[in-house]
């Protein structure tokens, strides 16, 4: 059997790789895709204490929960950059500062 | 005649890139087969075999029945498409190859593999290489779960639908693919025309389904079939007669939800060689062409298999029970398909999505609800 | 602690029901009426959110009783503390109602979608505010985000409001990341998501001993998620950009709810579950990090940062997004100094807050609609053109600078006697010197105004209220000016709103 | 065989889980960063299943594979030039933003390891649905609401500002 500490660690290198990306990408979709990489390092979490620590079901329903608002957000938030998409003709970060001071 | 020596190279080397091609998709066929492996390792024929002999036999008859299936369906399918459309049309389609040219999808085949392997320029080689693949493994996975008889099934998961749902989505992912790597706008037109609508039509899918899973109280297919045993002649007791003649209405959403599912006509506007070239597989020849072809006819056999899983009662039959049964019923359900290809005319994709959102989904809703409260009264 | 079943809880939630269905009836009634003229569609729309916020209301009010449970199972807590954010939250939400109507900046945009919106994230706030459980503040902290990101891309054909709305989802999503793989190692530290339950496994000496690091490490991943909300340092970046991106009447709702109900969700979780009462109005922290130095060094830097960088702002809704900066500070010095006293100054703060900040919003509003401008300088000469909307503007924000007869000062002096009563003097005096930098900002926008000429030579023609905001002036302005007369009252409201759940 | 096979499954898909996010956050190319997110995503189901949380497994790979990745897909798609495939994806702050996050994994995965975790006997792996539902329908049922208030929300916002009509 895999012990807990695997499933952990794996999930922590999957939220780092997230947060690599997010500080890193300038095309927003792309950041998208980088916040989802750290949702689903929280939901492997979860997962894992709910088999391991708790050995019940709630932690599993706490992931589904986050699925449903990670899907939630994805759409909002590519209905956004369409939308700034047909202002801007591009999506890169930088390009949208038009906000500053 | 003695080919001359570049053209004998060039037939090699496209000779050995088929064979590679075709390695590479047995080797994925596999790969698709895995939950269907360690499903015959947990529950299949383990209690049958002797334990030594489990593993080793069951992966064996298990990959070899559905390689077999699975490969050689769609090639018979392909034939019956024909013949149909051909009698359809007051001709008599193929003839030659064979009796009634049962053998010309053979002959097809041979001849794309030895076609030249073309990847266009400008595409994105990875990807178009991967794509048909991804398309064929979404349509041949879902395989995994359908039971055939009394325990005859390669993995008897406990969410079976949720599973076979899930799983066919991948074969949007590569549509999409094989749209984008192409490098060509129809193709690129197409795979999203098919990606938005066989993500649409999911919705009323699920919701059928779920409708069903409502009155079954579990998501395993066995369960669903188990549920629908007995009755006056076997019969009565299919869904399709349940629930007030309401999940008639569901039958019927979930038939033409699943024409949409496999791009059928009249929903095939992704491929509509009128407006789009080829759709999504415009620039795709070969061995890689002949795959999306495969893939089409397995998602039309699932779909047709689960519909009659779903609604008639499954391998379960009025007469006598078993895997013939349901072949029958399936045989049955694509026939329909493929009279309705060569009937209507096909859509316009507002009306498609018109369609979809403003009458299937609010429809598909009422039966479910009529399903609950039917389940709420009925306990 | 009474935990209440689902049926039994339903009796207190009864301005949440009325919130949910007059959402589902604005939407309906949008529907309906398609075809109608748009100033009739207008009206069919917002007389059905203005009904239901005010039966809300009431039914907030009729609610706010003595019981104290925890409802559908402890997902959410009746106490009085929820009572009265709840009564907050709706009574913002029908100002902000009121301040669209004639907003010029929402003048072009049909307001379905933004009063279903609105009434969303009413409700939602009140879950958020008043959620012990982790997966229950998760779920309505994101269903306020989720609604409000919408909320501030509304008008979708601006690049401002489009671009505040990308960053805001941006933000927004990273912390919300974050703060659920905190929550996702809080669960497998305690093996539960109910916060009472974690505060008890946190009591557990076997696990305190041990968990020092991981402990720490969530704490700063949680308070990321809620320092978002709140908009402290080091999570304040997209709130000026928001702020002036955002339409104003939805700048003024989120400087006020999603703020107040992070602050809500502060306290639930560091008082709820990472701290026990200990006698008297005294809280001591369970576990080994003593968050409570976090606490205040974050109020210290949110402050400080919000009052010198909104020095140099020139765009009056960029600086009053610096000032709910610092205000913040202020409010969350409350939060830290872990008495019962600092839970009622917090409480008293938000109260007051919500009048003095929307009715500078609402002058931002109404000078907008005439001058279309939000640049400071263009304020020059409104004292010629709006004698009396400049009065009532000064007394705003001689509020919020927290100067003795009006209302601010009120709020400003719970805080440092909370602060000073818990022993932390030096902490009252940053405070202090905090509010004297504040002062010169607001004064800048004042002199403005007053003092400065309108370069233009045509007579100034006076500026007319619409008698809807002159109304909501009044009905802002008055809690202002009589202040120091509400004391009572404001004490009332305080020492009610401290009955957190299991400490009455 | 017992013990090693369960091994090989983990290894194999932590690897193609850290692979392809690797070409998510590293590559250059935005359409293959999307398409290699599918592979993470698999391989998360692959994880949920082996931790015996067979429906989540089923769900992720619903919403996820089926959903979201779509979304995504679609989104790349529209907001690109899409013809010709130079799909650049530009980086900046290479630098920091590998040590920001290096760090943050070297502190998480110091934690991780060095705090007892209160481990329980593990239970026999089962279905999972019928535990899920009844909490659904139970404890969780205020939480199932808002859900679906949120869900409602969601859509009507994001048809709103993808909706091309200026409507009065």
């Amino acid at each position: 059997m895999i012990p807990l500490e695997y499933y952990l660690v794996v999930a922590s290198a999957l939220f780092s790789l997230g947060l690599f990306g997010l500080l890193t990408k300038k095309n927003a979709v792309n950041v998208l895709m980088s916040i989802e990489l750290m949702f689903n390092a929280a939901n492997i979490n979860l997962i894992a204490f709910s088999r391991f620590v708790t050995g019940d079901t709630e932690g599993q329903v706490f992931a589904l929960f986050v699925i449903v608002i990670a899907a939630c957000e994805s759409a909002v938030a590519l209905a956004i950059v369409m939308s700034l998409y047909r202002i801007l003709k591009g999506v890169d970060l930088p390009e949208a500062s038009a906000l500053k001071g | 005649m003695a080919l001359k020596r570049p053209a004998l190279e060039a037939t090699i080397s496209n000779a050995l890139s088929a064979l590679v091609v075709g390695g590479a998709a047995g080797a994925v066929v596999v790969i698709a087969l895995i939950p269907m492996i360690a499903g015959l390792i947990r529950d299949g024929l383990a209690a049958r075999l002797t334990p030594t002999m489990t593993s080793v036999a069951s992966i064996a008859i298990g990959v070899g029945a559905t390689v077999f299936l699975i490969t050689q369906l769609p090639i018979f399918l392909i034939w019956l498409e024909r013949k149909i459309a051909a009698h359809i049309q007051d001709r008599l389609g193929p003839m030659r190859v064979g009796w009634h040219g049962v053998l010309q999808s053979f002959a097809d085949g041979l001849k794309l593999l030895f076609k030249e392997d073309i990847i266009v320029d400008g595409a994105d080689k990875f990807l178009f290489k991967l794509a048909p693949f991804l398309t064929i493994m979404g349509a041949f996975a879902a395989f995994a779960v359908l039971p055939w008889g009394e325990g005859l099934v390669i993995s008897n998961l406990n969410i079976g639908l949720l599973y076979a749902i899930a799983i066919t989505s991948l074969g949007a992912i590569g549509i999409l693919m094989a749209g984008w790597a192409s490098n060509n706008k129809y193709a690129l037109y197409g795979g999203m025309r098919s990606a938005a609508q066989m993500v649409s039509y999911e919705i009323p899918t699920a919701i059928v389904i779920l409708s069903v899973v409502v009155q079954v109280g579990s998501l395993n297919l066995s369960d669903v079939i188990a549920a629908q045993q007995g009755g006056v002649g076997g019969v009565t007791n299919w869904f399709i007669f349940r629930l007030y003649g309401l999940n008639v209405i569901g039958f019927i959403l979930f038939f033409i939800c699943g024409l949409a599912e496999t791009n059928r006509n009249p929903f095939d506007i992704p491929e509509a060689e009128s407006e789009l070239v080829a759709g999504f597989h415009t620039e795709y020849s070969g061995m890689r062409f002949a795959f999306f072809f495969l893939a089409e006819y397995g998602a039309m056999f699932f779909v047709a298999a689960l519909t009659a899983v779903l609604f008639l009662g499954g391998w379960s039959g009025p007469f006598f029970s078993g895997p013939l049964v349901l072949f029958v019923k399936t045989l049955a359900l694509v026939f329909v398909q493929m009279w309705l290809r060569w009937t209507l005319p096909r859509l316009r994709v507002d009306q498609l999505m018109a369609l979809c959102w403003k009458y299937l989904i609010p429809i598909s809703f009422v039966v479910l609800i009529a399903a609950a409260i039917d389940g709420v009264v009925g306990s | 602690m009474e935990r209440l079943d689902t049926v039994s809880s339903l009796q207190y939630f009864v301005p949440e029901i009325v919130l949910v269905f007059s959402l589902m009836a604005v939407l309906f009634c949008d529907l309906i009426s398609k075809n109608r003229s748009q100033s009739e569609r207008r009206l069919v729309i917002v007389i059905p959110t203005l009904i239901g916020l005010v039966v809300a209301l009431f039914y907030a009010f009729a609610g706010a009783g003595e019981v104290s449970a925890g409802l559908f199972n402890n997902m959410v807590a009746l106490d009085g503390f929820g009572n009265v954010l709840r009564i907050l939250f709706i009574a913002s939400s029908i100002f902000v109602l009121l301040f669209t109507v004639h907003s010029k900046e929402l003048k072009s945009v049909h307001h379905g979608e933004l009063l279903v919106l609105l009434l969303t994230v009413t409700v939602s706030l009140i879950w958020m505010a008043n959620s012990i459980n982790l997966m229950m503040i998760y779920l309505a902290l994101e269903t306020v985000s989720i609604a409000s990101y919408v909320m501030v891309g509304y008008l979708k054909t601006d690049r401002f409001s489009n671009e505040a709305s990308l960053k805001y989802i941006i933000f927004g999503a990273v912390s919300s990341g974050t703060m659920l793989f905190g929550m996702s190692l809080l669960f497998g530290l305690t093996g539960s998501l109910d916060l009472y339950e974690i505060r008890a496994a946190l009591s557990n000496q076997e696990i305190v001993a041990s968990s020092g690091p991981a402990l720490m490490v969530i704490i700063v991943l949680i308070l990321a998620g809620i320092g978002f909300k709140m908009a402290t340092v080091p999570f304040h970046f997209w709130c000026p950009d928001v702020y002036t991106g955002a339409p104003t009447p939805v700048t003024a709702f989120l400087s006020v709810g999603p703020k107040v109900a992070g602050f809500a969700v502060l306290v639930r979780f560091f008082y709820g579950g990472l701290s026990e009462p200990a006698g008297g109005h005294n809280w001591a922290m369970v576990g080994s990090v003593d968050w409570q130095t976090i606490l205040m060094v974050v109020a210290v830097l949110t402050m400080s940062l919000g009052n010198i960088a909104a020095l140099t702002q020139t765009n009056v809704k960029r600086l009053l997004a610096y000032s709910s900066i610092a205000h913040a500070g202020y409010i969350m010095m409350g939060a830290a100094v872990l008495t019962g006293e600092g839970i009622q100054a917090m409480v008293a703060y938000m109260v007051v807050y919500l009048f003095m900040n929307l009715g500078a919003f609402l002058v931002v509003i109404i000078v907008h609609n005439e001058i279309g401008s939000f640049e400071v300088k263009d304020y020059a000469g409104i004292w010629r053109r709006a004698p009396m909307l400049t009065l009532v503007m000064g007394v705003f924000l001689f509020s919020l600078m927290g100067i003795p007869p009006f209302a601010g000062f009120l709020a400003k002096w719970y805080v440092f006697s909370a602060v000073i009563k818990a022993g932390l003097g030096w902490f009252a005096v940053v405070g202090g010197v905090n509010s004297a930098i504040g002062a010169f900002y607001y004064l800048q926008i004042l002199k403005t105004m007053f003092v400065d000429g309108d370069e233009t030579p045509s007579p100034a023609k006076p500026l007319i209220l619409q008698p809807i905001y002159a109304g909501l002036l009044f009905v802002l302005v008055v809690p202002n000016i009589i202040g120091l007369l509400l004391w009572g009252y404001l004490d009332r409201v305080a020492q009610y709103s401290q009955r957190l759940l299991d400490v009455i | 065989m017992e013990t090693l096979a369960p091994k090989i499954i983990f290894w194999v898909f932590t690897g193609l889980m850290l692979g392809s996010a690797l070409v998510v956050v590293l590559g250059t190319n935005l359409v293959r960063a999307a398409f290699a997110l599918l592979a993470t995503f698999f391989s998360v189901a692959a994880f949920y299943a082996m931790l015996g949380a067979d429906f989540l497994a089923g769900v992720q790979i619903l919403v996820y594979v089926g959903g979201i990745l779509t979304l995504f897909l679609f989104g790349v798609m529209l907001t690109n030039r899409i013809y010709g495939l130079e799909l650049e994806t530009a980086t900046f702050q290479l630098g920091s933003g590998a040590l920001v996050s290096l760090t943050v994994f070297a502190v998480l995965v110091t934690v991780v390891l060095t705090t007892p975790w209160s481990q329980t006997a593990l239970v026999e792996e089962g279905p999972t649905t019928p535990a899920i539902g009844r909490l659904l329908m139970t404890e969780y049922v205020l939480p199932f609401e808002i859900a679906s208030v949120l869900l409602l929300v969601a859509l009507l916002g994001a048809a709103m500002l993808v909706r091309r009509r200026i409507d009065l």
